[in-house]
């Protein structure tokens, strides 16, 4: 569980986290949604440990991590993506994913001078993962393409595959979605979701995507200004007049989409999502 | 025979605009002794350059050990700063049976050197003029000055016997700063020397590097008028560039009584360089001593000739000036003995220091004047 | 996926054609005698010693850019260090010198590291008015630390200042020195990578410029140290002297057997020795160094060169890593200006300039190839080997050109310039490999 | 047929190695919203920079009202009244708002003091931040300076890459029904979308990308309706 | 107590000369700043390209001295100077045609541009030795002092005396004016601007219209303005000699990147710090404290002048500490 405690962050004198306190409770998948420069990044920086908060707590399962560097915080099990993503662009795609589990054998120099077998193994595995990963993220053709070279979608999924390299407890997704094809966001959306029952990963998801929102998120909290303006299940929200007004907007197009979420959301339970196998294998004429 | 002669200066690098001056030295002693075909019967005098950088003792090491291996040199002039000329010596010189004579290394360290009896130097030693001017400076009635140095062994082994014996002669120092050659201003320094005050400021740099450049920023700030000036310091751009902004100034460099300078200068300028630059009759001598000792030896043999170097360095014998070296050769080839003077009162002591004559020169009417000799 | 393939199997072939073209120059530098070369071993196997030491200081450098992209400028304050591994620990000791104040001096510095650590404490944990502490801090220590260190320093000075007046060496056997020399440059860059290493780039750059500067300026000005500009010479050395091989009838002999006279062949057996011995220690350092890159380590630092940000987020500790590999090159780098200084016989701080000591191992490691560990160490060959030979190629390229020109005050005058030919030939060259390997003879793959 | 206003015409080519580029064929008349949707990877964006002329094609014609522009620089389509907003970079980051769009007007002459305004009313919280640095706005407000340069432009042909990423709702509705009003000036629109569903919907022509070839082509109703379409790539 | 004298001889030995000094190197950082900031790399080259500019100023007062033209007080170098820089900006733009946009072609790292640089130094270095030699060379005529120390004695009656060279304040004035034309350049003209955009982001300015290479070209042409008038004015105040041009590079150096890279404020402030630190920080309080009624034995000095270099280093780096991309918080690429 991650309690953020009254978090202000200001740049100069702009208020850029207002005062937020959120609670993203273990084994939610919680949304985070609001206007553009509502301040989601920003706190998900605070939280990451990427900049150091004015004032506020940030507080994971009752222990203070307020200003932990990121790298700890990684070891402590929290993971994040990057809203413009952050790939390693020398290195080729594989080398992205292999790089990411901690405590590797070989990440010690005199490890890496002197137990050569192990580290033979450990990069075995390591490689048979990122493989698994690419297959999944449809971009195994790539697996040897300098990161650097991939198309901005390719560079999301990268990001979003960093992620379930290893064991995490707890993976902040910054609009993982933007720019990635709607079909493949909705098998991402399955994974995630088979993530959160599987293997117990706490997600916390910024999106703009009102489909993606209402189908995998409960709660979603709306943030404005950098203040928390509401916060409820993902069809309440939906319908609250305040978000309407501050971000959904009275669009014909999003209505429809807020509509059709809103349904889906009632209609169904989060656990029964159709089509997880036929969805993943549409991409199969794409690949290669 | 034709013998090649290496000529081992830093003309790149910090040095780089008093090379060309010492280069000229050497190479004019050489043409006058190849022309006159009278060394070891009719030897012609092949000199060969090598850069020598002055900062970078790899590189002269390298560019001395090509003048050795691969020209085959019979002796050096050179090396021009003491670092490198104390590497050169050590790991090309020594090794190989080479003399080097410097014009110019006056470091204390080529002193102790186990040089084998390889190395010379025509320059004085340091620590006799610090005594001389500490004198003059008392004589004039002046009791206390700043001292500035070049930040190099030269400077600093100067500034040091200065203050010593100018301390231990009742004077009083107010402080010694170094400055560094080549450094875009000197404004630090001067302030620091004008703050600790005194009646004169003594500057061992050179005329063309960082020592005029304090020497600027003291006259146009006001901080002294009156200068002490080494033998680095004295030449006649000091003069031209200064004009009588230096009428109370005075200084002395080591030189021969009487003709063997202006002898040098003139024959300079008839060769078309200026023989007042710094090192550069030093070099002429280091040049000539050289060949003088190869005829002394009847041998062009580094190994051999070596040993006669300060034969026909020092007393007894007939007193050569420069241009009198084809007449040297003859006298040597007669067999009768020779004391070289040249450029400047050239007296060797052991191990390879020179004890020269200091020539007292002031600085009236905007030129370059010699008062006496000391 | 072909067209890759193929790639990397050029750049496969890169690295043996550069060193065959190295060795090309060698040997006609060492056989032929032109205009261009000069015909000596000697001066071939003298050309080559420091150019294997300039490769070892590459492969420093290197690692710190290659690997992290760390932009150290401040090479010549770390090799200076190095340089006073020799210094301090091979030289004889200077008699009287440590009674002089030995101890003292010992004190002082202890005094003066304890004020620092001290100092950083005082920022760590007062919470307020720290500045104030810290201040205090810092005066007490310094006016603490110049009592005991100026007494110690005038006499150690005034202990026969002609030939010694430094606090001596431990006379232990030289080779011995050299990975102390590798301490003190470690130590440093310890301490220069606390503070500095937040630093970004050209930052980064310019402060360990700075640092290099202020590193140099105390091995200049600190005489009791290691003589400052009066120079320091004869250190021992790990192999033969000349004159001793030339003395020996055994080896006369086995010259003579060669049909070459003593001088050269003492001159050319030491050099041997002396490249054995750097050939040693440069193919060590390679192993090393290749077995980390081709590691999880390599490539945990590859990512951290990439992207810092990401790394971090990645669970990569991106400051530890830099401290980590800033501390090793710089180690690298100390130790060639131990051994540099072993081959010089000769420590001369007034010297050590930026041009030389960091620039050209920066063109050094960028026009073999940075990232490549034997890109670096073939373009420090290389490099020396035309900065060396550019003193008698560029005039010899003047005389060529003015050869035309009829006699006459402007030939002369280009005549007269022309030792300054070779910083043209050497800008001319670097040029032309930039052009046509505009990421080094031996890129990184 | 008339010739449409741009046609870009069996474009193949790619960044040095494999073509990304198999034959792509793209044309928007005068007027027209044409919108380019397709799997990440597919060539897309590829396809933008191709007809902007920043990728050497080896094969392929592009002809902007009626003119063969193949050979010519990308400051000289500018200069023909192209506009593009890249996908990613495509704001200038020490730069205010302000100066970002006015690097937008770079090439015209007249007075744009009009057209700042009009891009302010689009997006009013940007017109909150234009004397704050370009680098230091939220992702979707970066998206929103990046259109609002090209719009100053005053293009005949405006080229969008993903105009909509990371925009949220509202601001997606604004700057589609905007589109939809600067194509009623006759300006011509091209545009990739993965918001693809919301774009198709205005989209006059609709171009299915894969693999660096068209797979469908259609108007944007027909996609959308073509349920094999919706399922593969539009998101269900 | 005699406030009056201190205060002389504060701005007589510290003031004045780091001024002078401080203005000299605003002028060379802020042409390294400029090609950091728009052509992304650093500029070794720059101390060299002012001491080409400079020898060809010299070449050309030579020759209007020889006319008998002259400025009456002021230094005849100042009608040369933009032949001068014409001159060398067309070397200038020749070393960009022909080696640096190569590496902008093909996106080099600008660690490559870097080394390019390096080697066009080389060049540079030796190409001003062959042309004018290696020798200390004074060019400046005409007035020397705009009041010498004895004038301001007479005047005020001080002990202490000030003196202000011409150079001096020929060197403060056309800095500010520099500086003030640059400043306006590029934050209002439309040209400054696309240079900025260009330095932003080079493909996007091109989606925008701006002609690259123009604006590369116009980049070169002012740093090369203020490289050859910071060298001639360097070399008015003290004197010519090619080895001091490229000793000067390390100080101009620092004081962009203490100021901020990128950042024409930055590189002004820069180099007075640099400047003045290194003049106040080795001043002995000596004589000051005295007039101020502190009589001491001691100099009152923190550091001996040897350590000037270093501390002005030891002042760059405290504050790239607090401030890790300069005081104005310049560009890292
Ligand atoms: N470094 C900075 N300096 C100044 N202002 C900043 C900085 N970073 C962010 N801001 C401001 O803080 C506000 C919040 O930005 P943030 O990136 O958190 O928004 P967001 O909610 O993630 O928006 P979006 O949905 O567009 O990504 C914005 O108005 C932005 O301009
Ligand atoms: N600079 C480059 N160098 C080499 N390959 C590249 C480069 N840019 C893109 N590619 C490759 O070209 C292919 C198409 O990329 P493009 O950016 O056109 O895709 P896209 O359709 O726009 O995808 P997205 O929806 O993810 O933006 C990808 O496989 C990518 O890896
Ligand atoms: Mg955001
Ligand atoms: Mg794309």
């Amino acid at each position: 569980m991650i309690q953020v405690h009254d978090l202000h962050r200001h740049f100069g004198g702009f208020r850029a986290v207002d005062g937020a306190s959120v609670t993203i409770e273990t084994g939610s998948i919680t949304g985070l949604i609001g206007p553009n420069g509502a301040g989601k990044s920003t706190l998900f920086n605070v939280i990451a440990g990427v900049l150091k908060p004015t004032s506020g707590r940030v507080v994971m399962d009752g222990e203070d991590i307020t200003g932990l560097a990121p790298h700890q915080l990684f070891h402590k099990g929290l993971l994040r993506t990057f809203q413009l993503a952050h790939e390693f662009s020398s290195m080729t795609v594989r080398e992205n994913l292999m790089m990411v589990p901690g405590a590797q054998t070989g990440e010690t120099l005199v490890n890496a001078w002197l137990k050569r077998g192990r580290i033979r193994e450990e990069e075995r595995a390591l490689r048979k993962k990122a493989d698994e990963v690419l297959e999944f993220l449809t971009i195994s053709h790539v697996a040897d393409e300098k990161a650097g070279n991939l198309s901005g979608g390719q560079k999301k999924l990268l990001e979003l595959g960093r992620t379930m390299m290893v064991d995490a407890k707890i993976v902040f997704l910054d609009e993982v979605g933007a720019g990635v094809n709607r079909t493949l966001l909705g098998t991402i959306g399955d994974a995630i979701v088979r993530l959160n029952k599987e293997r117990g990963y706490t997600f916390c998801v910024i999106e703009h995507d009102m489909d993606f929102i209402g189908r995998l998120c409960d709660p979603v909290i709306v943030m404005a200004a950098g203040k928390v303006l509401a916060q409820g299940s993902a069809s309440s929200i939906m319908q609250n007049e305040a978000v309407i007004e501050a971000y959904l907007g009275t669009g014909l197009k999003n209505k429809v989409a807020a509509e059709e979420a809103v349904e889906r959301v009632t209609g169904e339970s989060h656990g029964a999502q159709p089509g997880l196998g036929d969805e993943a294998g549409a991409f199969d004429g794409e690949k290669g | 025979e034709e013998i090649k002669l290496g000529i081992s200066v830093g003309l790149t690098g910090p040095l780089e605009s008093i090379a060309p001056g010492i280069q000229k030295g050497a190479e004019l002693a050489m043409k006058q002794v190849g022309e006159s075909g009278k060394l070891l019967g009719g030897a012609t005098i092949a000199p060969v350059v090598a850069d020598s950088t002055c900062v970078d003792a790899a590189a002269a090491v390298a560019a001395v050990e090509r003048l050795v291996t691969a020209d085959k040199v019979k002796g050096i002039v050179g090396g021009m700063c003491s670092g490198e000329t104390i590497a050169s010596l050590e790991k090309v010189g020594v090794p190989n049976g080479v003399v080097m004579i410097s014009p110019s290394a006056t470091s204390p360290a080529l002193s102790t050197i186990d040089d084998k009896g390889f190395f010379f130097r025509t320059s004085p030693s340091d620590a006799r003029q610090g005594e001389v001017m500490a004198d003059s400076v008392l004589e004039k009635g002046i009791k206390s000055v700043a001292v500035t140095y070049t930040n190099n062994d030269y400077g600093k082994g100067l500034a040091d016997s200065f203050a010593t014996a100018y301390k231990a002669k009742g004077g009083t120092v107010t402080m010694v700063a170094a400055h560094d050659d080549g450094k875009a201003d000197y404004s630090a320094e001067v302030a620091a020397l004008a703050a600790a005050g005194g009646d004169a400021l003594v500057v061992a740099g050179y005329a063309d590097q960082g020592g005029s450049g304090v020497i600027q920023g003291a006259l146009d700030t006001g901080a002294f008028e009156t200068f002490v000036l080494p033998d680095g310091m004295v030449n006649e751009k000091l003069a031209e560039k200064f004009g009588t902004q230096l009428d109370t100034s005075f200084g002395q460099n080591p030189s021969a009584e009487g003709e063997g300078h202006d002898k040098f200068v003139a024959l300079a300028k008839e060769a078309g360089f200026d023989g007042t630059s710094a090192y550069s009759g030093e070099s002429y001598d280091a040049a000539a001593l050289i060949m003088l000792a190869m005829e002394a030896a009847k041998t062009s043999d580094p190994k051999v000739w070596k040993d006669k170097v300060m034969d026909v360095a020092n007393a007894p014998g007939e007193k050569i000036y420069p241009g009198d070296l084809p007449k040297a050769l003859e006298l040597l080839a007669a067999g009768k003995d020779i004391d070289y003077v040249g450029a400047t009162a050239v007296e060797l002591l052991e191990p390879g220091e020179s004890a020269g004559v200091y020539r007292m020169v002031d600085f009236k009417g905007g030129k370059l004047n010699v008062v006496g000799y000391r | 996926m072909s067209n890759t393939r193929q790639a990397d199997a050029s750049s496969r072939w890169r690295a043996p054609v550069v060193l065959f073209l190295i060795v090309i120059l060698f040997v006609l530098e060492g056989t032929t005698r032109n205009a261009l070369f000069s015909g000596s071993w000697n001066s071939a196997l003298a050309i080559l010693n420091m150019g294997l030491i300039s490769a070892v200081m590459a492969l420093g450098v290197n690692m710190q850019w290659g690997y992290a992209g760390l932009f150290n400028a401040g090479i010549v304050g770390f090799l200076a260090l190095g340089a006073l591994g020799p210094a301090l620990v091979a030289t004889a000791p200077v008699p009287g010198a440590w009674a002089a104040g030995g101890p003292r001096i010992l004190a002082a510095l202890i005094v003066g590291l304890g004020t620092l650590a001290l100092a950083v404490q005082a920022w760590r944990r007062v919470p307020r008015l720290r500045g104030l502490a810290v201040t205090l801090v810092l005066v007490l220590g310094f006016f603490a630390y110049r009592w005991l260190f100026d007494p110690a320093v005038a006499a150690i000075e005034a202990n026969n200042a002609a030939s010694a007046g430094n606090i001596g060496g431990l006379g232990w056997p030289v080779l011995l020195s050299w990975p102390v020399g590798a301490l003190f440059a470690a130590a440093a860059a310890w301490g220069v990578g606390k503070v500095a290493l937040g630093l970004r780039s050209d930052y980064l750059a310019i402060a360990t410029l700075g640092i290099g500067e202020i590193i140099v300026a105390v091995m200049r000005n600190e005489e009791w140290l290691s003589r400052g500009v009066k120079n320091m010479s004869g250190i021992p050395r790990p192999v033969p002297y000349e004159l001793d091989l030339q003395a020996d009838p055994g080896f006369v002999a086995w010259a003579a057997s060669w049909g070459t006279d003593p001088a050269t062949a003492s001159g050319i057996w030491v050099k041997l020795l002396y490249a054995g011995l750097f050939g040693a220690v440069l193919l060590a350092l390679i192993l090393l160094a290749e077995l980390a890159l081709k590691s999880p380590w390599g490539r945990m630092m590859r990512a951290i060169r990439d992207n810092e940000t990401a790394a971090s987020a990645m669970g990569k500790n991106v400051t530890g890593r830099h401290l980590q590999i800033f501390v090793i090159g710089s180690a690298v780098i100390g130790l060639g200006g131990a051994m540099m200084v072993t081959l010089d016989g000769l420590l001369s701080p007034g010297s050590f300039n930026p041009l030389r000591y960091t620039f050209l191992i920066w063109v050094m490691v960028i026009v073999g190839g940075s990232g490549n560990n034997w890109g670096a160490v073939l373009g420090a060959v290389l490099i020396w080997f035309l900065w060396i030979k550019a003193e008698v190629w560029g005039p010899a390229f003047m005389h060529l050109v003015t050869v035309a020109l009829p006699e006459g005050a402007l030939r002369s005058h280009l005549i007269d310039g022309a030792p300054h030919m070779r910083f043209i030939a050497m800008g001319v060259v670097l040029l032309l490999v930039l052009r046509f390997a505009p990421r080094g003879l031996v890129p990184e793959k | 047929m008339a010739q449409p206003y741009l046609s870009a015409t069996d474009m193949r080519g790619g960044y040095g190695k494999a073509d990304i580029l198999n034959g792509c064929t793209l044309t928007v008349d005068k007027g027209q919203i044409a919108v380019i949707v397709g799997p990440n990877g597919a060539g897309k964006s590829t396809a933008m920079k191709a007809v902007f002329g920043m990728l050497n094609l080896r094969d392929g014609a592009v002809t902007l009202g009626g003119e063969d522009i193949t050979g010519l620089s990308p400051q000289e389509r500018v200069r023909k009244g192209m506009g593009f907003v890249p996908q990613t970079h495509n704001i200038f980051p020490t730069m205010t708002v302000e100066e970002n769009l006015q690097m937008g007007a770079y090439i015209r002459e007249d007075d744009y003091r009009d057209t700042i305004a009009q891009v302010y009313e689009l997006f009013p919280a940007v017109a909150d931040k234009r004397r704050q640095n370009a680098g230091e706005l939220s992702g979707g407000q970066r998206q929103q300076v990046a259109v609002g340069r090209a719009l100053m432009t005053r293009p005949s042909l405006l080229m969008l890459d993903e105009p909509t990423a990371g925009v949220s709702p509202i601001v997606m509705d604004e700057l589609f029904d905007r589109i939809i009003e600067v194509a009623r000036t006759g300006i011509s629109i091209l545009m990739v979308e993965q918001n693809a569903r919301q774009a198709l919907e205005i989209a006059d022509i609709g171009y299915v990308l894969v693999q660096g070839a068209n797979r469908y082509t259609d108007s944007g109703k027909a996609l959308m309706a073509d349920p094999e379409v919706r399922r593969t790539f539009l998101g269900g | 107590m005699d406030i009056l004298n201190a205060l002389v001889a504060l701005l007589n030995f510290v003031v004045i000369p780091a001024a002078a000094y401080g203005a000299q190197l605003a002028l060379g950082a802020l042409g390294v700043t400029l090609i950091y900031g728009i052509l992304r790399f650093s500029n070794f080259a720059h101390g060299d390209t002012m001491a080409l500019g400079t020898a060809f100023v010299i070449l050309v007062t030579w020759g209007l001295q020889a006319l008998g033209v002259s400025l009456g007080p002021l230094p005849t170098a100042l009608l040369a100077l933009p032949v001068g820089i014409a001159l060398t900006s067309l070397v200038v733009l020749g070393t960009d045609r022909g080696i640096y946009r190569f590496y902008r072609r093909k996106k080099s790292e600008p660690i490559i541009l870097v080394m390019a640089s390096v080697g066009v130094m080389f060049i540079m270095n030796g190409v001003t030795r062959l042309v004018i030699g290696v020798d200390e060379i004074r060019f400046d005529d005409g007035a020397r002092f705009l009041f010498s120390v004895q004038q301001f004695k007479a005047w005020s009656g001080l002990t202490e005396g000030l003196s202000l060279r011409v150079s001096q304040a020929l060197t403060l004035v056309i800095t500010a004016l520099a500086c003030w034309a640059l400043f306006r350049f590029l934050a209002r003209s439309k040209a400054g601007k696309a240079m900025r955009a260009y330095a932003d982001n080079e493909d996007l300015a091109l989606l925008s219209g701006i002609e690259p290479e123009r604006v590369v070209r116009l980049t070169w042409i002012i740093a090369t303005a203020l490289a050859v008038t910071a060298g001639t004015l360097y070399g008015l105040d003290k004197s010519f000699k090619a080895f001091n041009y490229f000793q000067i590079l390390l100080p101009i150096f620092a004081a962009s990147i203490v100021g901020g890279l990128g950042n024409p404020l930055g590189a002004v402030a820069g180099g007075f710090i640099v400047a003045f630190s290194e003049v106040a920080v080795t001043y002995p309080w000596k004589k000051v404290a005295g007039y101020l009624g502190y009589q001491s034995d001691g100099l009152l000095q923190l550091l001996s002048t040897e350590y000037k270099f270093a501390v002005s280093f030891v002042i760059l780096i405290v504050v790239l500490l607090f401030r890790p991309t300069g005081l104005f918080r310049g560009k890292s690429y």
